[in-house]
């Protein structure tokens, strides 16, 4: 961090041995729009509720970082697109470096390492954001999901939930996780899993789903969401 | 007299089906004298990847020791094996971070793939612009004398034995005709299974 | 600068090195023509030259770009063999203007040895007056990497190579131009058999293969240098017959 | 022909009415006023022989010249004004080593005659383009062995050179010449030759032959170091010479 | 170095065309069955500045030889000088006022003189297309082009584009030879025509692409007959394209 | 009629001859030039010709595969014989590598060239500029024999050359040449160079490995020594100067002259000549590659 020598860090122990800016921005978390990700057998799938109005445009909350790698959050939106600009940055200059695509776990990694720096710097605050990225390895040909928490620290999940109402999604992919998910069923299970956290109808309008199979990472367009939550 | 023929030496590689052949002449000089002819100028970085360097030889050591420990950063990062493309623009990264100081060398990547064993060879300049023919390359002091003597040897999906053969042959009548290479010359012939390294007897002068 | 007598050395040192400033950069040379004595005379039109002497024949080959500033090809039917006389074959590379010079100034020398010897000049006198005369040149040289063939007196082929001012040397074969590092060496594992122990037998060289040898040879150069080019110009001699003349394409890029 | 003498024998290049140069014709006489000198080309080589004649008990034999060395494969003998030779023989010189020099090899016989002719037609009137004023007055025999194996030139003043299978030139040539045709024949070793021309020269010369008044000269055909055919001067030594005269 | 010496080289000095001043750029030539065409703009330039307009670059020198220069004019004008002179020698040398130089002897003597000016290091700085018919060795009189370069080079094209002409149009003339063999077969040749169209798109392209290049030009054409410079002509030249190509700022 | 005289036509033909073409017909140099006034032409205009030549030919210029021949290791040395059988001398011994800039041009250059029966001269710097004033004073010399009627000596044929490059002293000639030969005074070696240097030595070495050929000279050279010894020991110092001096290369040629005749002693390679002599002291010179 370029400014943290005249900064002083807002990321202090408490008594307890808490970081109480961590637990704070994991409850802005909490406290966002729901996200969803599961990895089935042949690729991943990220859902998210983006809540539409007549007034603005539609802003995406599901971007693609590279050519297999994609991510969704729950939390604070602008802190949300730093990342994803981060994100994509590490992505190209690794690429320029080594002349293939970033690998997945080192771009979660890279990543997280940024998530981490904001909370040992001076001067700054954590994200109040947690990503749930999706991606696509060649090499050994498999689809890996990944959460990045406002700490630093990241997972590799099978199906996970974000935001609010994480808890119950959690417990209802639990249930009907299973290891031989397909692509669709996937898609079709993660959008029952937003349904639970949704106080209004699931539309195209208010839903956005990204998925990542070997072709690459691509957002779902509107009509394909429709025909999605049709046949649920 | 150029910096980059003042000790001297030559790199080819040529590609044949499944293998690699590397080779360079044993001399490193200082301007027209010979110190010693015991100087190969192909290093290992990986496995089944080896980097040569023609240049300046001050240079070339830099080049090799940021690389192989690009490279050893690179593996433990990422806990995998190092792809000889990847070996490849690593040092042309390195080399254009230099773009207006650069190190006075001309590396050559030649190896085969980790996984798939496709064979890959590429030359670059002494600030990284790679060219990565199938066929063959070579750097150096040496180099525009063995273009048109491996234009010759080269033949489609060689095997280890036969590259072998051209590439040592190449070489040779290349080394002829340089003044600043020469006093013997190793090869490397890289397969799937094995690295194979021979020495070749050559001209003493 | 000061300097005291008591070092003659360093006096006369210093004597010489300004000497040699002043007659490096007359200071009478003003400006204009400082600038004027820059003025390049010489250009190089590209291309390559090469030659192989057998037992009794002789291949030349030339390929018949003529390009400026090593890219825009001028003219892709340029002449750089010249066949001077029965037995006498000049081929040229370097800057075309001295080229034609060269021949013209051989060809009147020749016609002139046949007026005062009544004979035909053989390659080998040729091959030494013609190291003279560039050498005459030698403050002036003449732009050109000259290779001389032919049938020797004695019926074998003979190649003679020479540098700008005439350095000569008879040799099995022999390549000038721009490509001239690249053919050489396949020349010298191909012809010279470098490669090849001394114990082991080597093949004759006969007339096909060193025809193929360098048409490969200019294949190969055009594949790999810009300025080669068009076509091949091979000219074959062998002792006894007249000489051939053919023309073969290459790549035109 | 001394009756006819005018005033068109001193321009050297007026012809007389009769269509004669009587310059030329007089240096040609001039020739017959030197000492005989003889040439025999055979298989083996060529020898040239010569008289010198000592005027005076006190000359040097030794140091009298009438066979020069032109090139290690090439010997000139002279008969007329020995001092007009000089220039003829350096000629010569000149030109074999030029020709060296040019094209690294041993200039032919004929060659060298050539060009030593062409210097002697320069003389003239005219001061621009002739370098002389008057013809040379000596005659010469050039001797030597090349490419095309050993020859015998004979030239005149006039600048006519022919080839001869032998020749004498000088005062009593034509008695030697007399001699040579019926002595001369096709298979004639050299050391035949050498004794011929030798019982000749005793035959013609006013003084007694000796070893000391007589110079002989073989240029013998061999290859060189590069297997070009060439030739090899030797001057006979005085005793290879009393050896000979003894013998005759 | 004696006083006269001296005067002469500073003589000389000025004399020397290092940087030449007035100009002519491309000059376009080829050859078609039975003769040759060649065309050249009319203009000198200064620079950039088009100085001279309405000059011809075309020199007719007899009923078979025709002379088109790029380079410097002035540089121009003494060969022009010269070659007259030539003429006019080689007319007494044979004693018949009719003599006229063929196309290849003005060649070569052309190119010794620009290779000698060359070697003096003073060159003429010009390179000159000379065109026009040679008879053969069974007196038919065949198509010539010969170029010579201000350092001497010479060769014998079948077309030729001078100047910055050689590096825009070289191209799409051998293009079009090529198309025509294709067509034609190798031995038939352009006909007078087509070979007079071919040079317009040839002028019209060099027009465009060449600052120095001016719109009004000449054609002059060779035949077995008669050497003839035709009268200018003037380009229009469409630049409606410029309209749609002005997103430059 | 009247006939026009021969006189009247060259008038003729003057007056109509511009400036510019007579010149020019000066200028081509079709008649042939004389070696005995030796005309060479120069860049026009006052320019140095050795900086001239240096622009467009020099190592910085863009002639890559046309610059000039060069390059060398030269020797020669004079010795007494040892035993009754042998019989001394002078040895000269020479490689045959002719390289422009690393470009190797020529593995079979004779640098040993003939200046008359019993004297030779080496050839180190231009191989041009060497071959072709050798060729000059070997004229010179015959020429002087053919007048003088006796063999010219060392001392003059290199006092000669000499003078003839100090002539053109300052206008970039290179020549490093030894002439060395057995005259009437016995044999000596003459080293004579471009800048106008004459030396007289008895052991000697010229060219860009001369150090190398130094080295073995001084530690081996004894002033007595038998026929084999002397040549051995020469192209062991051509051996060794080749090893280490990439300029020179090639096989050894050795040419010695005793007081009776000059002995071409044939080629030898000095690439075998290295591996007979690492044989001979057990030296292992082959290179073990190992995995790194």
């Amino acid at each position: 961090m370029g400014d943290s020598h005249y900064g002083f860090s807002l990321t202090t122990f408490s008594p307890s041995g808490k970081l109480m800016q961590i637990e704070y921005a994991l409850n802005a978390v909490k406290n966002g729009q729901p996200s969803v990700g599961l990895r089935a057998k042949d690729g991943v799938v990220l859902a998210t509720e983006n809540k539409s109005s007549a007034l603005h445009e539609d802003q995406p909350k599901v971007e693609k970082i590279s050519k297999h790698i994609g991510c969704v959050y729950s939390g604070m939106g602008p802190d949300y697109r730093i990342l994803v600009k981060r994100a994509r940055k590490i992505a190209a200059e690794y690429e320029l470096m080594y002349g293939e695509e970033i690998p997945t776990t080192q771009l979660v990694t890279k990543l997280a390492a940024v998530m981490q720096e904001y909370t040992q710097s001076g001067g700054v605050r954590p994200f109040g954001v947690s990503l749930l990225i999706a991606g696509w390895d060649d090499e050994p040909g498999r689809p890996l999901l990944f959460q990045c928490d406002p700490s630093g620290a990241y997972f590799a999940w099978k199906a996970t939930a974000l935001g609010k109402n994480d808890v119950n999604a959690k417990t209802f992919l639990e249930k009907r996780f299973s290891e031989n998910l397909e692509l669709d069923d996937g898609i079709h299970t993660a959008l029952l899993t937003l349904r639970e956290s949704f106080d209004v109808g699931m539309t195209e309008d208010n839903v956005e789903i990204g998925i990542c199979n070997k072709n690459g990472f691509q957002r779902l367009t509107k009509q394909q969401i429709k025909d999605h939550l049709g046949a649920l | 007299m150029s910096i980059m023929s003042y000790n001297g030496g030559t790199v080819i590689a040529m590609a044949g089906k499944e293998c690699v052949c590397v080779g360079s002449d044993l001399r490193i000089g200082e301007q027209m004298t010979t110190i010693a002819t015991n100087q190969k100028k192909i290093y290992k970085v990986a496995d089944k990847i080896y980097l040569g360097l023609g240049g300046f030889h001050s240079d070339t050591q830099t080049v090799l020791n940021t690389v192989q420990f690009r490279k050893s950063l690179y593996e433990l990062r990422e806990n995998r094996k190092i792809k000889p493309k990847v070996v490849a623009t690593m040092v042309s990264n390195l080399l254009y971070q230099h773009r207006f100081g650069p190190y006075f060398t001309e590396p050559l990547v030649a190896g085969l793939d980790p996984i798939t064993n496709e064979p890959y060879i590429c030359g670059m300049d002494t600030i990284g612009c790679i060219a990565a023919p199938r066929d063959f390359v070579a750097v150096g002091t040496g180099q525009e004398y063995l273009l048109g003597v491996c234009e010759g040897f080269w033949r489609e999906n060689m095997g280890p034995d036969e590259l072998f053969e051209a590439t040592s042959q190449a070489l040779l009548s290349g080394l002829e005709r340089d003044a600043a290479s020469g006093w013997g010359a190793v090869v490397y012939t890289i397969t799937k299974d094995r690295v194979n390294m021979k020495t070749i007897k050559a001209r003493m002068d | 600068m000061t300097l005291s007598m008591d070092n003659p050395m360093a006096v006369m040192n210093a004597f010489k090195s300004a000497m040699s400033q002043v007659r490096a950069d007359p200071p009478w040379r003003d400006a204009a023509r400082k600038h004027g004595d820059r003025w390049n005379p010489y250009s190089f039109e590209g291309g390559s030259t090469a030659a192989i002497a057998g037992e009794d024949f002789v291949v030349v080959g030339s390929d018949t770009r003529m390009s400026q500033f090593e890219v825009n090809v001028m003219f892709r039917e340029a002449e750089k063999i010249h066949v001077l006389n029965d037995s006498i074959i000049l081929t040229t590379s370097g800057f075309y203007g001295d080229v034609l010079q060269l021949k013209r100034v051989l060809e009147s020398r020749l016609h002139k040895y046949r007026f005062d010897y009544r004979t035909d000049m053989t390659v080998d006198l040729c091959a030494e007056m013609l190291a003279r005369n560039l050498y005459y040149k030698r403050f002036f040289p003449y732009y050109t990497g000259a290779i001389l063939a032919g049938i020797d007196e004695k019926g074998r082929g003979a190649v003679f190579s020479y540098d700008p001012i005439g350095c000569i040397e008879r040799l099995q074969y022999s390549a000038s131009g721009a490509a001239e590092p690249m053919i050489i060496p396949f020349f010298d594992c191909q012809v010279g058999q470098v490669t090849v122990s001394k114990e082991t037998e080597k093949p004759a060289l006969t007339l096909e293969r060193a025809i193929s040898l360098v048409k490969d040879a200019f294949r190969v150069a055009a594949e790999r240098e810009t300025s080669t080019g068009d076509k091949i110009h091979l000219v074959v001699a062998a002792h006894g017959k007249p000489i051939h003349q053919e023309f073969l394409l290459l790549r035109e890029d | 022909m001394f009756l006819t003498r005018s005033e068109y024998d001193r321009g050297v290049n007026t012809f007389s009415p009769e269509g004669r140069l009587f310059q030329v014709e007089y240096a040609i006489e001039a020739v017959k006023l030197g000492s005989t000198s003889i040439g025999i080309r055979t298989n083996e080589g060529v020898i040239l022989a010569a008289e010198k004649r000592i005027t005076s008990r006190l000359m040097v034999a030794e140091a009298i010249e009438k066979i020069s060395k032109v090139d290690k494969h090439i010997g000139v003998t002279f008969s007329g004004l020995i001092a007009d030779s000089r220039t003829l023989v350096e000629r010569a010189q000149i030109e074999a080593q030029n020709y060296w020099f040019t094209y690294n090899r041993q200039i032919k016989v004929e060659d060298v005659t050539q060009s030593v002719a062409n210097l002697a037609l320069q003389f003239g009137d005219d001061d621009a383009k002739a370098s002389m004023s008057r013809p040379f007055g000596v005659a010469m025999l050039f001797a030597g062995c090349d490419v095309d194996g050993p020859h015998l030139y004979h030239l005149d003043p006039s600048g006519t050179f022919i080839d001869c299978l032998a020749k004498s030139i000088g005062a009593a040539s034509d008695g030697a010449e007399q001699n040579l045709k019926e002595q001369y024949h096709e298979s004639m070793t050299l050391v035949e030759a050498e004794k011929v021309a030798l019982s000749i020269l005793k035959q013609v010369m006013e003084e007694k032959l000796t070893a000391a008044n007589v110079e002989v000269v073989t240029i013998t055909p061999y290859e060189d170091a590069k297997g070009q055919k060439t030739g090899l001067f030797t001057r006979l030594t005085k005793e290879q010479l009393e050896t000979l005269v003894g013998e005759l | 170095m004696a006083a006269h010496q001296v005067a002469h080289r500073i003589a000389e000095e000025n004399q020397r065309t290092l940087n030449p001043t007035c100009t002519g750029t491309s000059v376009v030539a080829v050859t078609f069955d039975g003769g040759v065409a060649i065309v050249a703009d009319r203009v000198a330039s200064y620079g950039k500045t088009a100085r001279y307009k309405g000059v011809s670059r075309l020199y007719r020198l007899n009923s078979s030889t025709l002379i088109g220069f790029g380079g410097d004019h002035a540089d121009f004008q003494f060969i022009q000088n010269l070659i007259y002179r030539r003429a006019h020698d080689y007319k007494a040398m044979c004693g018949d006022p009719d003599a006229e130089l063929s196309p290849m002897a003005v060649h070569s003597y052309l190119t010794a003189l620009l290779y000698y000016r060359r070697s003096r290091m003073n060159p003429l700085w010009n390179t000159l297309v000379v065109v026009g018919t040679q008879p053969d060795d069974e007196g038919v009189k065949k198509p010539f082009i010969g170029i010579v370069t201000l350092k001497g080079v010479a060769y014998h094209p079948k077309y030729v584009a001078t100047g910055l002409g050689a590096m825009l149009i070289q191209q799409s003339l051998e293009t079009e030879f090529r198309k025509h063999q294709a067509t034609y077969g190798a031995e038939t040749k352009l006909t007078k025509d087509e070979a007079v169209g071919l040079l317009r798109k040839a002028m019209e392209l060099v027009y465009y692409h060449d600052c120095l290049a001016h719109s009004e030009y000449e054609i002059g054409v060779v035949t077995t007959e008669d050497a003839a410079v035709l009268p200018p002509e003037e380009l229009v030249g469409n630049w409606a394209m410029a309209e749609t190509n002005c997103n430059y700022e | 009629m009247e006939m026009p005289s021969l006189r009247m036509s060259a008038r003729d033909e003057s007056s109509l001859r511009d400036d510019e073409t007579f010149a020019m017909n000066k200028a081509k140099l079709m008649s042939e030039p004389n070696p005995d006034r030796l005309f060479f032409e120069l860049p026009p205009r006052g320019i140095a010709p050795k900086e001239f030549v240096n622009t467009h030919f020099g190592p910085q210029s863009g002639a890559k595969n046309l610059q000039f021949r060069k390059g060398t290791t030269t020797l020669a040395f004079i010795y007494e014989p040892k035993t009754e059988a042998d019989k001394g001398g002078i040895i000269i011994a020479v490689d045959s590598r002719a390289s422009a800039g690393e470009y190797i041009s020529s593995k079979s250059v004779m640098k040993i060239l003939d200046i008359s029966d019993n004297m030779v001269a080496t050839m180190a710097g231009g191989a041009a500029d060497c071959q072709f004033w050798t060729r000059i004073v070997a004229k010179y010399c015959s020429l002087y024999e053919l007048r003088e009627k006796s063999e010219i000596t060392v001392s003059a044929a290199s006092k000669y050359f000499a003078n003839v490059l100090y002539g053109y002293r300052g206008m970039g000639l290179s020549v490093g040449s030894m002439v060395a030969g057995y005259d009437k005074r016995g044999p000596a070696i003459f080293k004579v160079d471009s800048e106008g240097t004459r030396v007289s030595l008895r052991l000697c070495s010229v060219g860009s490995g001369s150090l190398s050929a130094y080295g073995v000279l001084d530690a081996f050279y004894q002033p007595q020594m038998t026929d084999e010894e002397a040549r051995a020991l020469g192209r062991r110092a051509i051996m060794h100067a080749t090893y280490r001096d990439a300029g020179s290369g090639g096989v050894c040629n050795l040419v010695h002259i005793t007081p009776t005749e000059k002995i071409r002693l044939p080629s030898v390679d000095v690439s075998e000549l290295l591996y007979e002599f690492a044989n001979e002291i057990g030296r292992d010179i082959a290179y073990e590659p190992q995995e790194d």
